[in-house]
């Protein structure tokens, strides 16, 4: 089913295959954003993120989020990969490639792309220590 | 309105992350009656007992998009509640 | 002797290496920029562009940008290579990637670094054509 | 003054890409009056007769970090005319 996927994956992302997603001849600036799981000193031991996701409705509203994208900026090339299941800390849980003729349009875009990706997917993450326990990460509400 | 009778439209509502796992369950089934909205919906799930924790103002998703509380649903809709998103 | 050098290079430049370089437990957002020798229509057939430095300026200027750059937004971690000599089309003449715990600080930092970079960097290029022939592309006045 | 006169500060200025190219050589040697500044030194590349590519207010360094016109220059200075720049 993932590998179906075109924005959720279970798989670590490979940064790589996005940037060559994205290249063309025509491009000029290629900006890669990549979320990762940040250890901070109120995490304690987690030792991995579990994110889940309305699978259906992120695929979709991920998939507005990118169409918003491009017809803002219609020059850039764009991939984007979201992680569900467990990721490691270190790992990136998003990544966000956009590419374009000018580099202020690449810029822009992968701004816009992580904010509305944070604001609206319907994605949620549970912190998982290494004593067993688990925990919901608080978030914000999910908007339209 | 009981399931079953004359008129009544009957919805999925998807419970998620928090919300599923203190319900004990991702989906709950509802009648409604015809004309019922988003809002309507969602009065019906805080009768349960787990719906203490779902904010005053929660988001909520009809058919896999964010929706207002005035939207009208209609048989076979599939509503969620979505808890507070923490993606990226 | 490029091997050595903290910021220009004559090698193909190792994204995935930079990355890596920036990796840290405490950053929440990584950026990074690619600049990509672009092939438009007013440049014919070129095949490569030359880039030539005055290298030990260029290191240095390079070396003050960055760290203006980790004196505006101290949390930020920074990798930045550019390219001289020879660089295919589609090949990166510079990456810089920035890591901080908060993803607004690696955009800023990104965008000050490739900006200051191009604004400043003792650098120049050619483009040289299938035909044999090489032309200097028209640059800005260099400023400090 | 020419070389070697007593007094004089002899400075190298570096020349790059289009510059040198047109020059025929990537450094020139200057011999300058004490108190010469950054822009006598450009005054001094300008009467080369490769040095009308050389833009009416071209980015100048000494020593390696761009410098105003008014910037004197010490025995053994390295000055460079910058030809505009177009690296990224």
């Amino acid at each position: 089913m993932w590998a179906m996927s075109p924005w959720l994956t279970d798989q670590p992302i490979d940064v790589g295959q996005l940037l060559a997603d994205v290249a063309s001849a025509g491009a000029g600036g290629t900006v890669a954003f990549l979320g990762t799981v940040r250890r901070s000193v109120e995490d304690g031991d987690v030792e991995a993120i579990e994110y889940s996701a309305y699978d259906a409705m992120a695929e979709d509203e991920l998939g507005r989020i990118v169409a918003e994208a491009r017809e803002r900026w219609p020059g850039v090339r764009i991939a984007l990969r979201h992680r569900v299941g467990l990721v490691a800390l270190g790992e990136a849980s998003v990544a966000i490639v956009t590419a374009a003729p000018h580099r202020a349009d690449a810029y822009a875009a992968s701004r816009y792309l992580i904010e509305e990706t944070k604001r609206r997917a319907p994605i949620w993450k549970k912190e998982r220590f290494a004593s067993g326990q688990a925990r919901w990460v608080d978030g914000q509400r999910g908007g339209g | 309105m009981t399931p079953g009778e004359p008129g009544a439209i009957r919805v999925t509502v998807r419970l998620f992350a928090s919300y599923a796992e203190a319900a004990g369950r991702d989906a709950l089934a509802l009648s409604l009656a015809p004309g019922a909205t988003a809002a309507d919906a969602l009065a019906a799930v805080r009768r349960e007992p787990w719906a203490a924790r779902v904010p005053p103002s929660p988001a909520v998703a009809v058919n896999r998009r964010y929706a207002a509380g005035d939207v009208a649903l209609a048989d076979g809709d599939e509503v969620a509640i979505i808890p507070p998103v923490a993606g990226g």
